[in-house]
């Protein structure tokens, strides 16, 4: 990360830990940083993962997001937000067009919802899938009807 | 053309009913079983005539689950797993696999592995540059057309490409040479000479292609066809050789460089036309350009050891720690990354989450951007042009 | 004499000419899957007969056997009507060719032989050949499929556009020998030269005009976007199986054989030879000979180019081949009047 | 003899074809029936010995017409579904119309003398010297037509300047 990203996140984001390798971030921040980060250069959208969390104290959710500026060294950013048992997150379709297809495919297997997303439906599984396959507590040889 | 597609090239969800040129759209599905989807995929196209108004993509045909199956393997187990998933080119997904763990776990991998690997990345980006030759082609001209003729010569190269990699790993197509620290299989004897002779080939071979399919038509039907700007491919997350094709220099070999790439020059190709004969001249030039690296490769190749300084004896016992990280390099088709979190079942030794970040998605999404006021016919031509492996796609 | 009876003459002539015909057009997809093979460095067929050359009799078999199945939703008696007119219309487009070339006493030359020595002789190829995309587009369109719906529009919209410099180029011929009759256009080009060769410049150009029209016509690469297997799948013939794909497929090579032998009637003297010809019914093999030369140049083409797209297909017709044909018509006018002046 | 043998099962057809031009209801089972006129017309025309006609009849009407009509279709109705509805309303109107054309081309024949007149004008020669001398205002009045016709066709279907 390079020191005028630095200063502006800083400026931005005074919350934010910025010496980790992941960022931390709240979900309110999530939008304004990817927004920040396109100004800075970084154009590239690179992915998007959701992963679950179960805990002793309930389901977590954690969305990262990958940005990377196309130049020499290549640098990227990467954040992630942690969410709770019901998931939702702002969709950074109006930023980055990519966030369609990624969004949707997380939304499939993951279960989170992204706020603002123009087409919120499955990418991978039929429209009629009952659950998240990428769920800790979906087994992978949980029966469906029909099955698929 | 018309301005009247110009919102649905903007932004893929405008709505249909404000389309007003025409009362009679037709809407044609294309795919799932369509000899020029490059696999199993379906686009959903309305037509105003024979004019693409609108252009929606349907995956997952494919879908096997890998990111769920792999929660349940050991970190050795998942190297044949990874090269099926882009199945064109099988060495570089392994390399992406190996090297996210290797990273993960801060495993330096010896000199010679780092070579061996380069050169086979090398090799299989020919391989697969090659393949995408063919299909492309055969989508412009036809099984029974001079695609085809264009095919048949490509695979006499990949054919060698295949006895290559088999005399290296001992299969030809899914290869699992790749270990976490380094390579499974040294370079067997004279495979160094064999790989020069087949380079003196292919550079010949470039010729050939070129006069047999470079004339007017292929002119006419790839320039100004599929144009995708600098922005969108960025914003789509596009990557590798498509999104050189619109102008942006930027190249993970040679900006972030991983294996030896820093002990090579990379000359990166990159062209402004933004079309399909842009990602046609890219790709083109990125076979020749893998030619005099490979050849640089070779020239320098160290001895040593092909497996790690800190060596992990048993395959089982690779546990990655709770953490998270994403490393990518640079695929045939673009950037292949991992995005990993430690910390699975069995104390680490299975990952609790991997993400497999395909460049092939990112290309479909442009199907939708590209495909409005263009023909049916353009639809195969665009779409061949980007390159897509669905095998990736829907992992 | 027997062969004054015009109906009786016709059979006589024609059905040997049916069944050469039909035998060409089947060997030569024998002969054009060898080709193929030889251009993509593969082997085609060996293993059905020496050499392979059964390879056809073995497709026709398989053609034969598999089930004639009829899409529920297909317009049923269209369907199944659609299916047997091209074949007529390719092979009747023969019938006015004439294919002997007989000497007369004073070194000059006569053609003969032809099924039926129309009085219109060329315009009835050229209507027939306008006719044969009625029953592919009635093919495509009970199909009841979309794909062949779009072929059978592109299959109408390309027939149309490349009728006219077709019909156009056609004429270049008819105006320097002065008659509609393939006989007296034969007799011209035996007596003064081909027409491809002499006059220098239209007559070559009309040629290639021609023959680039009449590969559009029978849906050669790289005019094939009616079939385009890989945008529209094959287009008309989608939903066709079996014996009625065979006779699609059939058709194709009959059109091809057709096409070429037209174009070698017109512009390169049919049965004639600059040499000695020999007897009359060498004129036969010289026909044959011109006739499968055009057709491995057309499947050079076809195995070796792309194909075009629909709208510059269209392009290539309006803009460049109406013009330029209509100007040939002219200036061979002009050359008729010029010699004839003198 | 023969020809005469020929020419009846013929022009049965034409009548039924023509017949079920307008009595079928789908619209380009009609455009087919139509075409199979046009086609035994230019038989008929074929056994009168008039074989230049003949060919100009396939090569305009069904080479040319037909197509455009199949166009017109196409083109105007919605192409998802196999079957074309063909109304067929105004009956009256049509049978009225019908009946003065069927009125005038019989007086029209009636008026022509049978047998009297033997000009042969079925072959390319007769047409075209007919053309250039006796029918040559005619000639020239439907070329000026059909380029006016032409520049409309330009004109209607230019929507703007590119």
């Amino acid at each position: 990360m390079d020191a005028t990203l630095r200063e502006a996140l800083a400026a931005r984001f005074p919350a934010v830990d910025l010496d980790q390798d992941v960022l931390l971030v709240p979900a309110a921040d999530h939008y304004p940083l990817a927004a920040l980060l396109k100004e800075q250069g970084y154009t590239l959208y690179v992915t998007v993962a959701a992963s679950h969390h179960p805990g002793p104290e309930g389901d977590a959710f954690e969305v990262a997001t990958v940005l990377r500026r196309p130049v020499r060294g290549a640098p990227s950013v990467a954040w992630r937000v942690v969410l709770g048992a019901d998931p939702h997150l702002q969709s950074l379709y109006p930023l980055f067009p990519g966030a369609d297809l990624q969004e949707r495919e997380q939304l499939d297997l993951v279960g989170v919802r992204f706020d603002g997303h123009p087409n919120p439906v499955r990418l991978m599984l039929s429209e009629d899938w009952v659950g998240h396959p990428l769920r800790k507590d979906y087994a992978p040889n949980m029966p469906h009807a029909p099955w698929r | 053309m018309d301005p009247i597609f110009q919102p649905f090239r903007d932004d893929p969800h405008y709505p249909l009913d404000r389309y007003e040129a025409a009362a009679d759209l037709m809407l044609l599905n294309m795919g799932p079983q369509h000899p020029s989807t490059h696999g199993v995929f379906r686009l959903k196209l309305v037509l105003d005539g024979e004019i693409i108004v609108k252009a929606v993509p349907y995956m997952g045909y494919l879908h096997r689950g890998v990111e769920k199956m792999v929660e349940g393997l050991t970190f050795a187990q998942m190297t044949p797993i990874f090269n099926k998933h882009d199945y064109v080119s099988p060495m570089t997904n392994e390399q992406a696999y190996a090297v996210a763990v290797e990273t993960a776990l801060g495993i330096e991998v010896p000199r010679r592995a780092r070579y061996i690997r380069t050169i086979l990345a090398e090799i299989q980006r020919i391989a697969s540059h090659l393949l995408w030759l063919s299909t492309f082609t055969l989508d412009m001209g036809g099984v029974i057309g001079g695609g085809a003729a264009m095919m048949m010569y490509n695979f006499r190269e990949r054919e060698d490409i295949f006895d290559l990699f088999e005399a290296v790993t001992g299969s030809r197509f899914h290869y699992n040479t790749h270990c976490i620290g380094g390579q499974r299989h040294d370079l067997p004897e004279g495979w160094v000479q064999r790989v020069r002779a087949f380079l003196d080939r292919q550079e010949r071979a470039f010729d050939e292609y070129l006069r047999l399919i470079r004339n007017d038509i292929f002119d006419l039907r790839t320039k100004g066809v599929g144009v995708m700007s600098a922005d969108l491919a960025l914003g789509l997350g596009i990557t590798g050789p498509n999104l050189r094709a619109s102008g942006v220099d930027f190249d993970m070999r040679r900006d972030a460089p991983f294996h030896a790439y820093d002990e090579v020059e990379v000359r990166v190709a990159v062209a402004q036309g933004c079309d399909a004969y842009a990602r046609y001249e890219v790709r083109m030039a990125e076979m020749r350009e893998s030619v005099r690296i490979l050849r640089l490769l070779l020239d320098q190749l160290p001895e040593g050891p092909i497996c790690g300084s800190k060596p992990v004896k048993m395959a089982n016992a690779v546990r990655v720690p709770d953490g998270r990280g994403y490393t990518a390099i640079e695929g045939p088709r673009g950037e292949i990354g991992t995005w990993l979190i430690g910390g699975g079942e069995d104390k680490g030794a299975k990952p609790f989450r991997l993400k497999i970040r395909p460049p092939s998605l990112h290309a479909m999404a442009a199907m939708s951007y590209l495909l409005p006021g263009h023909t049916v016919s353009d639809v195969v031509v665009v779409l061949g042009s980007l390159d897509p492996i669905m095998g990736e796609v829907d992992r | 004499m027997i062969l004054d009876n015009p109906y009786l003459h016709a059979l006589i002539v024609g059905l040997p000419l049916l069944a050469v015909a039909l035998t060409v057009a089947g060997f030569g997809v024998f002969y054009e899957r060898r080709f193929a093979a030889w251009i993509q460095l593969r082997r085609g067929p060996v293993w059905v007969g020496p050499q392979g050359i059964f390879q056809i009799v073995a497709d026709a078999l398989k053609m034969f056997q598999k089930e004639d199945l009829v899409p529920a939703s297909a317009d049923q008696a269209i369907f199944k009507l659609a299916s047997w007119f091209p074949m007529f219309l390719a092979l009747s487009l023969l019938a006015v060719v004439p294919m002997g070339a007989v000497e007369a006493e004073d070194g000059s030359w006569t053609a003969a032989w032809a099924v039926s020595s129309l009085d219109v002789g060329i315009l009835w190829p050229l209507a027939l050949g306008g006719l044969m995309v009625f029953p592919l587009w009635a093919a495509g369109w009970s199909s009841n499929n979309k794909y062949s719906l779009l072929s059978g529009m592109r299959m109408v919209a390309q027939g149309i556009s490349y009728e006219i410099p077709m019909v156009l180029t056609a004429m270049v011929p008819v105006i320097l020998a002065g008659s509609l009759s393939l006989d007296d256009i034969v007799t011209y080009q035996m007596n003064h030269g081909w027409f491809a060769v002499w006059p220098p410049g239209p007559g070559l150009v009309a040629f290639v005009i021609f023959f680039l029209t009449s590969l559009a016509e029978a849906d050669r690469v790289p005019f094939d976007i009616p079939e385009a297997e890989s945008e529209i799948v094959g287009g008309i013939t989608i939903e066709y199986s079996g014996i009625r794909m065979g006779l699609f497929v059939l058709t194709e090579y009959a059109h091809t054989f057709v096409a070429a032998a037209l174009t070698a009637t017109l512009f390169l003297g049919g049965p004639h030879m600059p040499f000695s010809v020999g007897p009359a019914w060498m004129g036969v093999v010289w026909l044959l000979g011109k006739t499968l030369f055009l057709f491995f140049v057309i499947y050079w083409i076809r195995w070796t180019w792309l194909r075009y797209r629909a709208d510059q297909l269209m392009d290539l017709a309006w803009r460049w081949l109406v013009p330029v044909s209509l100007g040939l018509v002219m200036l061979s006018a002009v050359w008729v009047q010029l010699m004839e002046g003198k | 003899m023969s020809e005469f043998a020929l020419l009846f099962p013929v022009t049965v057809f034409l009548i039924l074809s023509a017949i079920s031009v307008v009595t079928t209801r789908n619209l380009v089972h009609s455009v087919f029936w139509l075409a199979s006129t046009l086609i035994t017309t230019a038989a008929v025309y074929v056994f009168l010995g008039a074989t230049f006609i003949a060919a100009i009849q396939l090569l305009l009407y069904t080479g040319g017409v037909i197509t455009l009509m199949l166009f017109g279709i196409m083109l105007s109705r919605r192409h998802s579904s196999t079957t074309v509805p063909n109304p067929s309303e105004h009956q009256l109107l049509g049978a009225v119309t019908a009946g003065g054309v069927l009125v005038l081309f019989l007086t029209a024949i009636w008026r022509t003398p049978a047998f009297g007149r033997v000009v042969d004008v079925g072959t390319s020669l007769d047409v075209g010297n007919l053309f250039l001398s006796e029918h040559l205002l005619a000639f020239e009045a439907l070329s000026v037509l059909l380029l006016a016709a032409m520049l409309g066709a330009i004109v209607l279907t230019r929507t703007s300047d590119p």
